[in-house]
């Protein structure tokens, strides 16, 4: 009979131990080797050529190709972020306009495609990396204007941590596991409501909000 | 769940009331810039799905445009095609699809409302029935072909050879046609509605001075209407709506307004009447006249030539003639005495008779009587430009268009907007005639009957992809502005579905440029010709003092151009010679009941038949869907047996068809009523096939003064298939019980409760 | 935390409901339906079905009460006594005979009612279906399992179920209709139930463009589809909350409680009030008030 | 009158008789296990079709959002409790008779169980979602909605199946100890040592055999009856007119006791002409069983009446409307056909001759069994076609074949199992009847003694 209760008694308490740890463990993040998928993309984007870190190696001889990234604001060309429940990808205008003048990297074979689109007035079809179910509903407006404009974060911090470390990659990936778990585990933190005031919220809970 | 595909879905929409402001663009840029890739939409597994990588394409934009931005639904304006009341409406574009249609909150049409026939016009663009090709016999070919072909037999024909069949048109789509029909010498402009106000025009040109007049229905304090369902499908329904909105306020200085409606089978505005009166069908006149002598008997001066005609109408003579009692006729009257100013209308139910025009008279009459003339029946006003205004369609048009055809007199015939094999009564034989014309060209979005028929089928652009302007014939103002005109702009909302549809416009434009390729080889499209058209006018249409680009644009942004309307003039003293008002016809023995053809709010005169929103879209009264029925009073169903779900067969001397007998209180004993707009034998998936076409058993009887087919002259009997069937309705079998009205659908009589202070 | 979360069911999802402990803070949307001005023409239900990708299922599936509008219009006869109308005997036969007309009919426009105390809610065994804090009847369609319950349990039976796979195998958008479907919410397919939301998308959307621009929801900001359609004006929606909304002005003017099941209305015998809602007896606490038809009896 | 078990049958005749039955299947009995599988797997063709088509294909409509689906789910668990009943509830009182019966009884509670959990199944408009239901901790931070008697419902269902057949496998040691020992070599030998656990018949692994087998039946008796309490809540705790009433719970109990021993009567019958039992399967102890049914058709009935009458005085206008729909509407024949079956045919077991007379019993228990069936597809159907809103009322909703097709197909499913199981565990208990036997040949020792007081 002892014997029979210590055992059920252990059975019962490895349950729960291993059930709590299971939930209470948000799940793994993939590691910077582990990037997630690769995708295909028309044009192999360089992202850490746009938006990383400048090498200040670069500004010795700016005759060779440069190693570093130009640190452009996400928000230059990803700029329906903040006013759009979409961050959406920057009309290939946008693109041109800054590398019609950029004589030095023309010829490259990246860019001539760039070219080839603007000129039959194409559309690139660019592959979604971050693609939520459709029952899901996320809102980037409102994430941008919590955590840029009210809580007065960096840009780079607040979209990587969705996005992951973007400024590294060069065609982005998916770092993140962008699960319902992983949303809601942000959600119930507190989050200073701006970066002047001490008063803290945190994400809605309601499915409403959040599916559609 | 499932993923409906578009790139970026997850979204919201721009405010509702924030209508189409992205003025200052380029339209045709627009179009071109959007990029959406006519990508078929993927609705692809349900269930746990999780994330996805590389799977879907985001939308991206060669052009930026401040105005456009992803998951923002912005508003376009436009003006409505589904029917001739030229409601001015917004649509919803994102991501390049139009997604759904709103009123215009500008327009004094709609004033920002929609019906459901209106925003059904989606459906009408997304259409899976819709002609993607020109087709010859069937068969596809080109637009060089195809334009080719008709120079080629339009090759030695005489002007009076080649005939033009539409449905309503106006604005510069007539304007062009205008021209293209004078540089074939030809006058052969036939004007068809099969569903239209034609005999009220005629009974109103002579009693108040002016064919359409604006109704006050939002000034009256009673509205007495014989058989004008105006909640429904009478003229301008949603512009009459909202002014029953009004009217019906307790609010409103006037208080609540009361509604009788007289008319043999119960329309939607009868069923929102407080009082809903079946008069013997073909009596509303001399009801009207009678009460104009139980007026005079009330204590109302009645000027004496008035008395004149209408003594012989003594309230007791009309009572048994019309099987309203005289208790009913005196407190008719009584009301009218004491709440004025009231309105008088007459619709298609008083006017489908051979004395059609006669009775709409009497019934304009007491309109004069009461001296609502002036007060809530006003002049409207008219655009200035003649060629450009409305040419109101007519069933008499079709008599003579069929006339000649059968003479073998036309060559080639056109037809546009307009479905004559199917609404042409079997007996016009109109089919037959149509084929005998040599060469027939049908402008079709669908292959309904018509263009079945045709040899040439030319392929439209929906409403959603082409340019033109409209006037509306009934002229809606807005408070205070009683000269007011207006231009109603369509436009583009979204690119063409398919590349090879064309706008009436563009096609009028290419068949003048064979006639007259000097003239309008600087016109690339119908675009071009409308803006040079619009801007050459700019002075008169308001914009004097604006820059051309800026006029241009606000032109578009708002889609409405305010006119300085040519004002009518009302007459306060009509011509009143004799009525011929006759007796109510006795009936016969063999064909006892009287058929009642009735407009259904969303089939009218069914061209919408194919949208699917539309089919599914219970009847209002009977609450029935995707099919005919027979509307047969319980009284007489019980005489004769029928039980509801009886198939019945309704025989009249020009033919007969076969539908579910449905047994409706709201219809007069003698009576029994079809809705129209069913029984196409093409279109389309979703209208062909589906109930019974009523126009192909009317009787040819015209009307005395203006030919138009009487519509309510047919006799029919009715008989037993002796096959029953399960109605499919909103009521269901069982459903829809009445049990639960008393809690549910509560009423409460307008003395018990005090409106005027309502929020 | 999964211990926690199991308790936050218990608490917080699950108020007691009308929630006098815990108003809706900001926003409880609610609807009025003015009965007298609704005139049955349909423009409300087309233009759900344009809003909210409701397929169209077509005459059989209609026949076996498939059909899918989230809001139906009904149609009453007039009040004059009639006897029970159902006959056992030939259930086929609606005995119309005593059906009066005079008086027109009446309309009743049927929506989900969005209660406070939703009978829907407390079956559900997945939670799908839950009280949003602005006072909505959620339905979380891909949590949902297809048990039917909640339906089961609805007094006004305005859930409707998705028996068929309407987008993909039954057709009911045949190319290109699709382009047509709303992207701002979800093409249900077979196996969930769904219904009428207040036209949560405007709703969601209006409450956001109001955070961007820092300020309460407005009056007006928000129109549902229906309301927005409607050629007579006779739906008013908004916040109950607000006092300066169209609706809170008419739901305290005709005196009619959110948190009552038996309102308890000062009026007089020639002055009553017209607001009602329906089976509020049985305590669900509806958020549409309606307004009794008007009619005149002079005439 | 037949006669009652032998008392001086020998314990290796039973041990013979009953492992018999294990072996060397007769013709008929392949053909019913053909039956069987061909029954069920119309069954399973239907529900192929409707999880590809959708629900639509069971014809359920708004408002009759349930259909038979969940009318058959409650007789099956209602069906359950019959095993419990005799096993657990009747050993405690030590009613002996049972003995012979109570094995296969209670294979009955468990299979039913399991067919009951294929309606849960088969209802669901997203069965492929139905672990959304299972309370698990999930990445989704998301729990099922504990509210919901739904839940509930399945969470007793669980429980109930699981200790049912922790009750059925623990009752069964000795007597796969009496197979392992006696069976030919071969394969079932191998299952039947793994399955005797190694029993040796010691005292001490008697003693411990019987406190374990007295607390499970102790535990399970209270589950018993929670289960088919909260099925009934399903109904009971909704707000539907003809569903909310409160004496609901016990009314569904007494109807799950009286569907089970009317299923039992039926088992009986035909284990016994099938497996050649009638040295077991006496027809004394029908007769019991037959009696026991008869007092719980009379509980049943009393309920019943309770329910109506108490629906007829109550204020509840809608609920008495839909007593009276269901009474005088197109239910009718259904509705008096279960009131005839459940309240009037039970009366013919009162004659004392038909108490043992096998046809006429076999008969009577099939009509009770239709009668109860009916009883739950009278609860479910007609508040949907009569529900408080009348706009909707629906009276004219039947099945579609789909839906008749996987209630038909549950039965080849039970019957599959019942066949299966029957060949494999002894249907009748070995050890028990040996006990049984040696306790009455005692007791006729002791009255051939004259000695008084035998018990």
């Amino acid at each position: 009979m002892h014997r029979f209760l210590r055992l059920s008694i252990l059975l019962v308490g490895m349950f729960f131990a291993v059930g709590s740890y299971a939930t209470d463990t948000a799940p793994p993040i993939t590691t910077e080797d582990d990037l997630g998928p690769q995708v295909e993309q028309p044009i192999e984007f360089p992202h850490n050529r746009h938006a990383g870190l400048h090498d200040p190696a670069d500004d010795a001889d700016p005759s060779k190709p440069a190693k570093g990234g130009m640190e452009i604001n996400c928000m230059y060309c990803h700029t329906y972020a903040r006013r759009s429940m979409v961050a959406g990808i920057p009309p290939l205008r946008k693109c041109i306009g800054c590398h019609q003048s950029i004589e030095s990297v023309k010829e490259t074979p990246r860019i001539k495609k760039l070219f080839e689109y603007w000129e039959a007035k194409k559309a690139i079809p660019w592959k979604k990396v971050h693609d939520l179910p459709d029952f899901v509903r996320f809102n980037h407006e409102r994430h941008v204007q919590r955590f840029v404009f009210q809580q007065n974060r960096p840009v780079q911090e607040a979209c990587g941590y969705c996005h992951g470390d973007i400024k590294t990659m060069t065609v982005a990936r998916r770092q993140k596991p962008l699960t319902m778990g992983w949303c809601a585990s942000c959600h119930q933190k507190d989050h200073l409501v701006s970066a002047s005031s001490s008063e803290t919220s945190h994400g809605p809970n309601d499915c409403f909000t959040c599916h559609k | 769940m499932i993923e409906n595909g578009f790139d970026e879905t997850t979204s919201h929409s721009a405010k509702p009331q924030s209508e189409g402001q992205a003025a200052g663009y380029n339209r045709r840029d627009f179009l071109k810039t959007l990029g959406w890739g006519g990508t078929a939409v993927a609705l692809s597994g349900c269930g746990n799905t999780s994330i996805e990588n590389g799977k879907e394409t985001v939308v991206s934009y060669v052009e930026p445009t401040d105005y456009q931005i992803p998951s923002i639904g912005v508003y376009y304006n436009s003006t409505c095609a589904q029917c001739d009341a030229g409601c001015n409406i917004m649509g919803r574009v994102r991501e390049g699809r139009v997604l759904k249609l709103e009123g215009n909150p500008n327009s004094p049409v709609n004033r920002g409302k929609l019906c459901g026939l209106g925003q059904a016009g989606v459906q009408a663009h997304y259409n899976p029935d819709r002609v993607r090709q020109p087709l010859l016999k069937g068969e596809a070919i080109t637009w060089d072909k195809a334009l080719g072909l008709i120079a080629e037999k339009l090759n030695g024909v005489k002007g009076e050879e080649v005939a033009f069949l539409t449905g309503t048109m106006s604005g510069h789509v007539r304007a062009l046609l205008g021209n293209y029909m004078d540089a074939l010498g030809s006058k052969n402009h036939f004007v068809y509605e099969a569903v239209s106000p034609a005999v009220e025009r005629a009974a109103n040109k002579k009693m108040y001075g002016v064919s359409m007049p604006r109704y006050r229905i939002d000034k009256a304090k009673v509205v007495l209407s014989f058989g004008a369902d105006f909640l429904g499908a009478w003229i301008s329904p949603v512009n009459f709506s909202q002014q029953y909105a009004q009217f019906r306020k307790g609010s409103r200085p006037e208080g609540r307004g009361v509604l009788v409606q007289i008319e043999p089978k119960m329309s939607l505005t009868g069923a929102n009447a407080d009082r809903w009166i079946a008069a013997r069908p073909g009596t509303e006149g001399m009801l009207a006249l009678a009460l104009i002598n139980a007026l005079g008997t009330a204590g109302l001066s009645i000027p004496t030539d008035v008395t004149a005609v209408v003594k012989d109408y003594t309230p007791e003579r009309v009572s048994l003639d019309t099987g309203v009692s005289f208790e009913q006729i005196n407190r008719l009257a009584k009301l009218l005495k004491e709440r004025s100013p009231s309105l008088i209308l007459a619709g298609g139910a008083a006017e489908g008779y051979a004395h059609g025009t006669q009775n709409a008279m009497a019934i304009a009459l007491l309109n004069h009587v009461l001296g609502n003339v002036g007060k809530t029946v006003e002049a409207a006003a008219g655009v200035p430009f003649p060629q450009i205004a409305p040419i109101p369609g007519s069933r008499s048009a079709l008599t003579a268009l069929g006339n000649g055809l059968a003479s073998g007199k036309y060559k080639v015939v056109f037809t546009y907007g307009a479905n004559p094999v199917y609404s042409a009564p079997a007996v016009s034989k109109f089919s037959e005639n149509f084929s005998k014309a040599g060469f027939k060209v049908a402008f079709a979005q669908y292959l309904d009957e018509t263009a079945l028929a045709a040899d040439l089928v030319l392929p439209l652009d929906s409403a959603m992809e082409e340019w033109a302007t409209e006037v509306p014939e009934y002229m809606a103002a807005p408070e205070g502005n009683v000269g007011y005109a207006q231009l109603s702009v369509r436009q583009p909302l979204m690119g063409r579905l398919y590349p090879d549809t064309r706008g009436a416009g563009d096609i009028l434009l290419a068949l003048l440029k064979q006639r007259k390729a000097d003239e309008y080889k600087g016109f690339e499209d119908f675009y071009a010709y409308l803006q040079s058209a619009i801007m050459k006018n700019k002075a008169a249409l308001g914009g004097a003092d604006c820059a051309d680009d800026k006029f241009w644009n606000d032109t578009l942004g708002s889609a409405i151009l305010p006119l300085k309307g040519v004002a009518g003039s009302i007459s306060a003293k009509p011509a009143i010679a004799g009525f011929a008002l006759p007796a109510p016809v006795t009936a016969d023995a063999s064909y006892p009941l009287r058929l009642i053809p009735s407009i259904s709010h969303s089939m009218r005169d069914g061209r919408n038949a194919n949208e699917p929103w539309l089919q599914e879209s219970p009847d209002p009264m009977t609450t029935i869907v995707w099919d005919s029925w027979v509307e047969i009073h319980p009284k007489t169903a019980a005489q004769l047996g029928i039980r509801e779900g009886d198939i019945v067969e309704v025989t009249s001397k020009s033919g007969s068809i076969k539908s579910q007998a449905y047994l409706f209180p709201g219809i007069h004993p003698d009576a029994v009523s079809v809705p129209m707009g069913y029984g196409h034998q093409a279109m389309g998936r979703y209208a062909k096939g589906v109930g019974a076409n009523v126009f192909a058993m009317l009787d040819p009887v015209y009307d005395k003064e203006t030919g138009e087919l009487a519509y309510h002259e047919t006799s029919v009997k009715i008989s037993k298939t002796g096959e029953r069937i399960i109605i499919v309705k909103e009521e269901g079998p069982a459903r829809g019980s009445q049990v639960g009205r008393k809690k549910i659908a509560v009423k409460v009589s307008a003395d018990k409760v005090d409106l005027s202070k309502e929020v | 935390m999964s211990v926690s979360n199991l308790l936050q069911n218990w608490s917080t999802f699950r108020h007691e409901h009308p929630i006098n402990d815990k108003p809706h803070a900001e926003i409880k949307w609610a609807m009025t339906i003015d009965l007298d001005t609704c005139i049955g023409c349909n423009a409300c239900s087309v233009a759900c079905y344009a809003e909210n990708n409701l397929p169209v299922v077509g005459k059989e599936k209609y026949a076996h009460g498939q059909s899918m509008h989230w809001i139906r219009i009904e149609r009453y006869w007039g009040e004059t006594e009639v006897k029970e109308e159902y006959d056992p005997n030939s259930n086929f036969d609606m005995v119309q005979q005593d059906f009066q007309a005079d008086q027109g009919a009446q309309f009743l426009p049927m929506l989900c009612q969005q209660c406070e105390a939703a009978p829907c809610e407390t079956v559900c065994p997945v939670g799908a279906t839950n009280h949003t804090e602005d006072g909505l009847n959620s339905q979380i369609y891909n949590r949902c399992i297809g048990s039917r319950y909640c339906s089961a349990n609805c007094p006004f039976k305005v859930r409707y179920f998705n028996w068929w796979n309407y987008p993909e195998q039954e057709n009911a958008w045949p190319e290109p209709l699709p382009l047509q479907l709303n992207p701002d919410l979800t093409v249900r397919t077979k196996g969930v139930m769904e219904k009428c939301t207040f036209c949560k998308q405007r709703t969601y959307t209006a409450r956001n463009n109001a955070r961007s621009e820092g300020r309460p929801v407005h009056d007006g900001d928000v129109q549902t589809a229906c309301q927005q359609s409607c050629p007579t004006n006779a739906i008013s929606f908004g916040n109950l909350v607000d006092p300066e909304a169209r609706v809170a002005k008419q739901w305290e003017q005709q005196q009619v409680d959110l948190a009552k099941e038996k309102q308890e209305k000062d009026e007089k015998a020639d002055n009553k009030l017209r607001g009602y809602r329906i089976l509020e007896e049985l305590r669900p606490y509806p958020s549409i008030m309606y307004l009794e038809r008007v009619r005149e009896s002079a005439v | 009158m037949g006669k009652d078990i032998r008392e001086d049958i020998a314990w290796a005749q039973i041990n013979n008789d009953v492992l018999k039955s294990l072996e060397n299947p007769r013709k008929l009995y392949w053909v019913i296990l053909f039956a069987a599988m061909l029954v069920f797997s119309v069954g399973v063709g239907c529900e192929i079709y409707q999880y590809n088509v959708g629900l639509g294909a069971a014809n359920m409509d708004n408002p009759h959002m349930w259909g038979l689906y969940i009318a058959t789910f409650i007789f099956w668990i209602g069906m359950s409790h019959s095993g419990t009943l005799l096993s657990a509830i009747l050993h405690l009182m030590h009613a002996d008779w049972r003995k012979p019966i109570y094995r296969f009884a209670e294979a009955m509670t468990t299979f039913s169980l399991m067919t009951a959990g294929l309606f849960v199944m088969v209802h669901l408009g997203r069965l492929w979602q139905f672990y959304y239901a299972v309370p698990y901790p999930s990445e989704r931070w998301t729990w099922p909605n504990f509210q919901s008697p739904l839940l509930w419902d399945a969470m007793a269902i669980f429980t109930y199946l699981s200790s049912s057949v922790i009750f059925l496998y623990i009752g069964s040691i000795p007597d796969f100890a009496i197979a392992r020992d006696n069976i030919h070599p071969g394969w079932r030998k191998k299952l039947y040592s793994i399955l005797a656990l190694g029993w040796e018949g010691t005292d001490r692994q008697w003693r411990n055999f019987r406190v374990t087998y007295l607390t499970v039946a102790c535990f399970l008796i209270p589950l018993a009856v929670s289960v088919h309490s909260i099925v009934a809540s399903d109904f009971a705790m909704s707000q539907q007119p003809g569903w909310h009433v409160t004496s609901f719970p016990p009314y569904f109990v007494a109807g799950a006791l009286y569907s089970g021993c009317a299923a039992i009567i039926t088992l009986f019958i035909i284990l016994r002409y099938v497996f050649k039992f009638e040295e077991y399967m006496t027809l004394p102890i029908l007769k019991k069983t037959v009696r026991l049914t008869f007092a719980i058709a009379m509980v049943w009935t009393y309920l019943n009446c309770i329910e109506f009458t108490a629906t007829w005085y109550s204020h509840d206008q809608v609920a008495k409307d839909v007593l009276i729909q269901k009474a005088t509407g197109p239910y009718a024949p259904f509705f008096w056909g279960m009131i005839f079956c459940g309240s009037v045919v039970p009366f013919a077991m009162m004659v004392k001759k038909w108490q043992t007379s096998i046809p006429v019993m076999f008969a009577v228990s099939l009509l009770l069994n239709v009668g109860m069936w009916l009883e739950r597809w009278m609860i479910v159907a007609p508040t949907y076609s009569h529900g408080y809103y009348p706009w909707t009322w629906d009276h004219n909703q039947w099945p579609s074949l789909i839906q008749w097709g996987i209630v038909f197909g549950s039965f080849g499913w039970f019957t599959l199992l019942f066949m299966v199981f029957c060949k494999i565990v002894p249907s009748v208990s070995m050890y028990e009847v040996k006990e049984m036997v040696y306790h009455r040949s005692l007791a006729k020792k002791k009255e051939e003694l004259g000695l008084e007081g035998g018990h």
